[in-house]
């Protein structure tokens, strides 16, 4: 790994000044930084820690939904009692970044940041519409997660700005969310392709909303506005499911890499879309 | 006389044969004596004066282990096989 | 020898457990010497180039820079082809995959060292040193390889076989053949004939611990070298040729090993390291990358295999063939002689050919895995009866045991099969639980297959030496890869009738114990445990000519019995081996058995597998339910550590056969150099896995025991590839079985 | 590039000691500290063999710069057994046999150790599942999941005693 120089502000304001220079990188919880730095994809001259900015490690779940701080760690998510009553289909997502020792270091935002398409929490977070909340040299704005992601790698955030946190609306009653990847193993693995599904039914069971994400079958993770919109109005049965994993297949512009082909990718959307919608639908019906 | 088992892709040089006999106390007389009846057949086996290390000769169903020194007996019966390695 | 053992056969904590557990046991990276520099090996990014130009000058001149070293540095190696470590080797192809000379032939080709005072500015010295490469193109390919219009990587390399030397050079390198019976006649009286074609992937040991070495070249012209390796002297001997340097001047130094499994038979950068040390004169350390392991050390060889088999309708097989074309990687040398020889072994053929082929191709040169050869032609063949078993309605394990080998059957590739057990696994496995209880469900399916491994025997050295308090030293040449510490002490133990606790066992360096193979071919057990034995044997000889001495009596009055020296005339003249072992000063001095052996007669090992899967029919992914080994393994000298070998193997050939497996662009880059693509098992995608001994004594070991590391790698890709046509439908021929491989092989996809 | 200096708590013990950014903590560990327990296996998180504690739980140490631990405590295989002996992990490892060539074991113990302190009767299933981020090539993980299984119950015997 190359030399490098490390600060650790403790407000917003410096964070910002320091990540402005040129070759600074943000480092929270640093599981995908530094294999970049290592592999010496990435050469930053200076890392920023984040831990230490109390803004961006707090979890706070209220009547204003959830508000997570980009530097929160996977393992600490998960264990939030709040957050695994109420958002049970984000909590499908983060906990499968990585093994225990990962999700004890990496965090929601770093997973975001990293912008990877595979990211799992993206789509999850998507069919949420979960907003990012971001700092930089001109104070703060927010921006919906579904249009942080702008290429493999790449976000919309301009030299200098931070994602400060991320903030997810309360759930409306009767609705919930899955996500679902498919990986050959059954852990420590990267999606090949995976998907989200939001629902949210009317007082008589059928379906009032819908929000479907996919990741890895596209350059960012992907919004099928078509395929959830298939869903409105109608029973929320295999039919319609069918209809909207059909539509998500069609959406979907895989490629073949070495995790896996564009057949197979399309393919699993199909199947991912059908059983996620099921087991949002589930937990729907159970909110009921 | 000692029996070689004649692989199948020398036996162009034997008339076909799959096993001729030859006079030898060792492997590496076995070898000369086949030279003589079968000119050639000396510099399919050996390299640098010894067994090729491509193969293994196997006296009397064990891997012979002293190469060409490997002592015969009246009857012995050779073959040569691929060499083999263990992990 | 006593029939009734005290220590075989029993169960103690390993002797090297408690260092383990604790973090004190020391490995090569371990490993820190005073002024202690880091080494760091620049290696091709191109799969196949000419080297036009190579200058180290800026390298040199970065400060922290102690030692830039190149090809140049090397003596010009001898151009013969010797046994070395675990096969055979020209010492001039060593010489170049050590340091490319004049072409670079795969993706991680070393071409520079250097060692500086840190890690980082050794790799920053890499960036420095400028080298001018002819891309030149590559083929990765096995039949591409061998296609007429191929790119050479050896333009003067001829086809080798019995019929002569090709008239062309090509990337073929050897041909192999052996003829049965008459082959043609065989499948004419065939009532049923399958034909099929397989392939397996380039796949790694995947030991956990990368290679590591320190070297320190001193002022005495003495070569010191701490390494992980599963030989000190194939390292020692490997570097002695390199430098053309006397072998009593290299002291190798094995350390712990973690994890080998036939990757470290083969010395790497030791010399490297030894030349950066001479030229700094200081102590180089040099750490393999996990990208390093992947793509620059030896894996095993990736397949095509064909596969032609008949048999009768009650059941008899009639004849087989096949063709096996092995990657050899960048130098030849791939098993397929084993593959060969594996091929058909648990079975009883009348007529048969087999074909094999040495196949270079530009990957890094392969090296022994776990019963080199053996695991691909085993999936092809068993999955190949399998399917004669269903065409002939035949329950198969009883199409096995029909077809069964025994002693005295003659291999297709013309060995003779001694003392074996293929009959004893398939028995126990109709008998086994797993077996006799019907599978229930969806998807689901339960394959079985037979596995065969020959193993080893070879040299071995070792020495006892008594302590006045009654304890001995065990000194070992035999590297420790797998537990062979304790189950060799517990053989010493066992003939001097000792607590297990009285015999310290240690792996000794090159200059401290006799010559002595690798640890590979499943034999330190087996064959050092012969040389431990003599050791012992010798030991006890002595003191039993001391108790004479003692007694005065002449020395066949005295006998030896569990650790008791007596003469059966006088109560009085009896003593244990303590109380002889403290009168050893006083009767002449110390007493030291060695044991010194070329082991023969070693015993060949069957396994049968049954795996019991379900396949998830949308996304292809397999589910193992249910996992049973089943092995002949002689007497166990120590069941828990035997049934860890066992687990392990297979867990090893269930990974080859589901996930791994190397994958390459066109030009020859691997795309999945990390453990995150690289997919090897984790604890979370695997059932327990139950090892079952099928125990009879081998008549060729004073214990009885055979070889038994290797065996259980072999049969998993078959018994699974049997059980997801089970599940499935599909028919498998081609490893890994990925999720996506089995959907399309079920039309999925 | 300067030194940074970091005072952390490892295996128990006030510790400082100067590092440069870029050493991570498991080559600040080895390197600087001389605690070689924790290993070094791919370098990249895929295979625990370098788990340590952090404030109590699991991580890669290959994942977490030194100059981070500043102020934080640090449990490496080094600090497992204390004056009354070895952990009851480490002996069921050693009495079940649940390692051989031992690469991967310390950093095995590390995990189970930060389950067992978290999950005190783990089922099989979460022991695998919690394991998965460390390799093992030897053992086939069989008895590794048993000697959890049986450290559990030993420790759980003591603690009703």
């Amino acid at each position: 790994m190359n030399p490098f120089e490390y600060q650790t502000p403790t407000t917003l304001e410096q964070a910002t000044a320091l990540l402005a220079r040129p070759g600074a990188y943000p480092l929270a919880g640093g599981t995908d930084l530094l294999v970049k730095m290592r592999y010496r994809r990435l050469t930053p001259t200076c890392l920023v820690d984040l831990k230490h900015i109390p803004a961006l490690t707090r979890i706070v779940v209220d009547e204003n939904g959830l508000l997570l701080g980009a530097a929160v760690t996977c393992a600490d998510l998960v264990a939030h009692p709040d957050v695994r009553q109420t958002y049970p289909g984000l909590i499908d997502a983060i906990a499968i970044i990585g093994g225990t020792a990962i999700q004890n270091r990496a965090t929601v935002g770093g997973n975001l940041c990293n912008a990877a398409p595979s990211a799992d929490s993206a789509p999850a977070l998507i069919v949420h519409n979960a907003q990012a909340v971001i700092a930089g040299p001109h104070g703060e704005r927010t921006l919906a997660v579904s249009d942080f992601c702008v290429a493999p790698g790449q976000t919309a955030l301009a030299p200098g700005e931070l994602l400060v946190a991320i903030r997810v609306p309360p759930p409306p009653p009767r609705s919930s969310a899955a996500y679902l990847r498919f990986t050959p193993r059954h852990e420590m693995d990267i999606a090949v392709a995976g998907a989200a599904a939001w629902l949210t039914l009317t007082e008589k069971g059928t379906i009032a909303d819908a929000r479907i994400a996919l990741g890895a079958v596209a350059p960012t993770p992907l919004p099928v506005t078509e395929a959830a919109q298939a869903l409105i109005g109608r029973q929320p049965e295999e039919t319609a499911f069918a209809t909207a994993a059909h539509l998500a297949q069609e959406a979907a512009r895989p490629i073949d890499d070495v995790r896996g082909s564009a057949a197979q990718r399309r393919h699993l959307i199909g199947v991912l879309v059908r059983r996620t919608l099921r087991i949002a639908l589930e937990r729907a019906q159970s909110a009921m | 006389m000692a029996r070689v088992q004649i692989p199948s892709l020398l036996r162009p040089l034997v008339n076909g044969q799959e096993m001729v006999t030859a006079e030898g106390r060792t492997l590496g007389e076995v070898i000369a004596a086949l030279e003589v009846a079968y000119p050639g057949i000396a510099a399919r086996l050996c390299e640098g004066g010894e067994l090729s290390p491509q193969l293994t000769a196997w006296i009397d169903g064990r891997p012979a282990r002293r190469g060409l020194r490997e002592p015969l007996g009246a009857e012995s019966q050779v073959q040569f096989l691929p060499a083999m390695g263990g992990g | 020898m006593s029939e009734q053992y005290t220590v075989i056969g029993t169960r103690p904590p390993r002797v090297d457990a408690p260092a383990k557990v604790t973090g004190q046991a020391v490995f090569a990276t371990d490993v820190v010497l005073p002024g202690m520099l880091h080494g760091k090996i620049l290696r091709s990014p191109h799969a196949h180039a000419r080297i036009r130009r190579l200058d180290t000058r800026r390298a040199e001149a970065l400060p922290g820079v102690r030692a830039v070293v190149t090809a140049q540095d090397l003596p010009a190696a001898r151009d013969i082809t010797r046994r070395l470590g675990e096969g055979a080797i020209n010492f001039k192809f060593m010489c170049d995959n050590t340091l490319a000379s004049d072409k670079v032939l795969y993706v991680g080709h070393a071409v520079a060292a250097v060692a500086a005072d840190e890690p980082h500015i050794a790799e920053q010295a890499l960036d420095l040193i400028e080298v001018e490469y002819e891309p030149l193109p590559a083929v990765v390919d096995i039949l591409q390889a061998i296609a007429a219009e191929a790119p050479l990587l050896h333009p003067t390399l001829h086809t080798r076989s019995l019929a002569g030397v090709s008239e062309r050079p090509s990337n073929l390198a050897a041909h192999y053949q052996a003829i049965k019976g008459n082959p043609a006649q065989g499948f004419a009286q065939a009532d049923v004939i399958v034909e099929r074609e397989f392939r397996t992937q380039t796949v790694h040991q995947g030991y956990l611990e990368p290679h590591a070495s320190v070297a320190f070249w001193g002022p005495d012209g003495i070569i010191t070298i701490y390494t992980c390796t599963q030989g000190a002297f194939a390292v020692r001997d490997a570097v002695a040729e390199l430098l053309q340097y006397p072998q009593a001047k290299i002291v190798v130094i094995p350390t712990e090993v973690g994890g080998a499994f036939g990757g470290k038979n083969t010395s790497y950068f030791d010399v490297v390291a030894a030349l950066l040390s001479r030229q700094a004169g200081r102590p180089v350390r040099i750490v393999m990358s996990r990208a390093e392991v992947l793509q620059a050390t030896g894996p095993s060889s990736g397949t095509v295999i064909r596969v032609k088999v008949g048999a009768t309708c009650d059941g008899r097989l009639t004849a087989a063939q096949a063709e096996l074309y092995y990657e050899a990687g960048a130098y030849p040398g791939s098993p397929v002689g084993s593959g060969m020889h594996v091929m058909f072994a648990p079975y009883d053929i009348p007529n048969g050919q087999l074909d094999g082929y040495d196949v270079l191709v530009n990957k890094p040169r392969i090296s022994s895995y776990r019963a080199p050869g053996a695991t691909p032609a085993c999936f092809a063949a068993e999955a190949v009866m399998d399917e004669l078993a269903e065409k002939l309605g035949l329950d198969p394990l009883e199409f096995r045991l029909r077809n069964c080998a025994r002693e005295g059957t003659r291999n297709i590739d013309g060995s003779t099969h001694g003392h074996i057990g293929a009959r004893q696994v398939i028995e126990a496995a109709q008998k086994h639980p797993h077996y006799t209880t019907p599978l229930e469900g969806a998807n689901r399916g339960r394959g079985v297959a037979i596995g065969y491994w020959g193993n080893w025997g070879s040299i071995s050295s070792c020495t006892i030496g008594v302590n006045a308090d009654g304890t001995v030293n065990l000194l070992l040449g035999s590297v420790d890869v797998s537990g062979t510490r304790t189950s060799l002490a517990m053989q010493a133990a066992e003939v001097l009738g000792l607590p297990l606790d009285k015999v310290h066992p240690t792996v000794g360096n090159t200059a401290q114990v006799g010559y002595t193979e690798v640890s590979a071919g499943s034999r330190t057990t087996f064959a050092t445990g012969q040389a431990v034995i003599r050791a012992a044997q010798a030991v006890i000889e002595q003191m039993r000519a001391r108790a004479a001495d003692l007694w005065n009596v002449p020395v066949e009055e005295v006998d030896f019995e569990r650790g008791v020296f007596y003469t059966g005339h006088d109560d009085r003249q009896t003593m244990s081996f303590a109380d002889l072992a403290a009168q050893l000063n006083q009767t002449g001095g110390p007493i030291t058995g060695v044991g010194n052996l070329d082991a023969q007669n070693w015993g060949a090992g069957f396994g049968l597998h049954i795996a019991d899967v379900e396949v998830d029919p949308e996304t292809g992914q397999v589910n193992i339910l249910r996992y049973t080994a089943i092995q002949d393994v002689g007497r166990a000298i120590h069941p828990t550590e035997v049934e860890g070998q066992i687990q392990g193997g297979a867990v090893q050939g269930i990974g080859w056969a589901l996930w791994e497996g190397y994958r390459y662009d066109a030009n020859g880059q691997m795309l999945n150099p990390t453990l995150l693509d690289y997919k090897m098992p984790t604890a979370l995608d695997l059932p327990p896995i139950e090892a079952v001994l099928v125990q009879e004594t081998y008549p060729h070991h004073p214990f009885g025991l055979r070889g038994v590391g290797e065996t259980p790698i072999v049969p998993p890709p078959g018994a699974l590839a049997n059980a997801i046509y089970r599940a499935t439908g599909a028919r498998m021929s081609e490893l890994p079985m990925t999720p996506e491989y089995i959907l399309r092989q079920m039309k999925v996809l | 590039m300067e030194k940074h200096k970091v005072r952390a708590t490892i295996n128990g013990r006030q510790t400082e000691f100067l590092c440069y950014p870029h050493q991570s903590l498991l080559e600040c560990l080895r390197d600087i500290l001389g605690l070689t327990g924790a290993k070094e296996g791919c370098n990249d998180g895929n295979c625990g063999a370098c788990s340590v504690l952090l404030d109590g739980r699991l991580v890669n140490s290959c994942l977490v710069l030194g100059v981070e631990v500043d102020g934080h405590s640090v449990t490496t295989i080094e600090g497992l057994a204390d004056w009354r002996g070895l952990h009851p992990l480490q002996e069921a490892f050693i009495r079940e046999d649940a390692l051989q060539c031992g690469y991967c074991t310390p950093g095995m113990l590390m995990a189970a150790k930060a389950l067992l302190d978290r999950t005190p009767n783990p089922n099989e299933q979460e022991i695998r599942t919690w394991l998965a981020g460390n390799l093992c090539r030897c053992t086939g993980y069989d008895k590794i999941v048993r000697a959890v299984h049986a450290a559990a119950a030993q420790m759980q015997e003591e603690n009703n005693l």
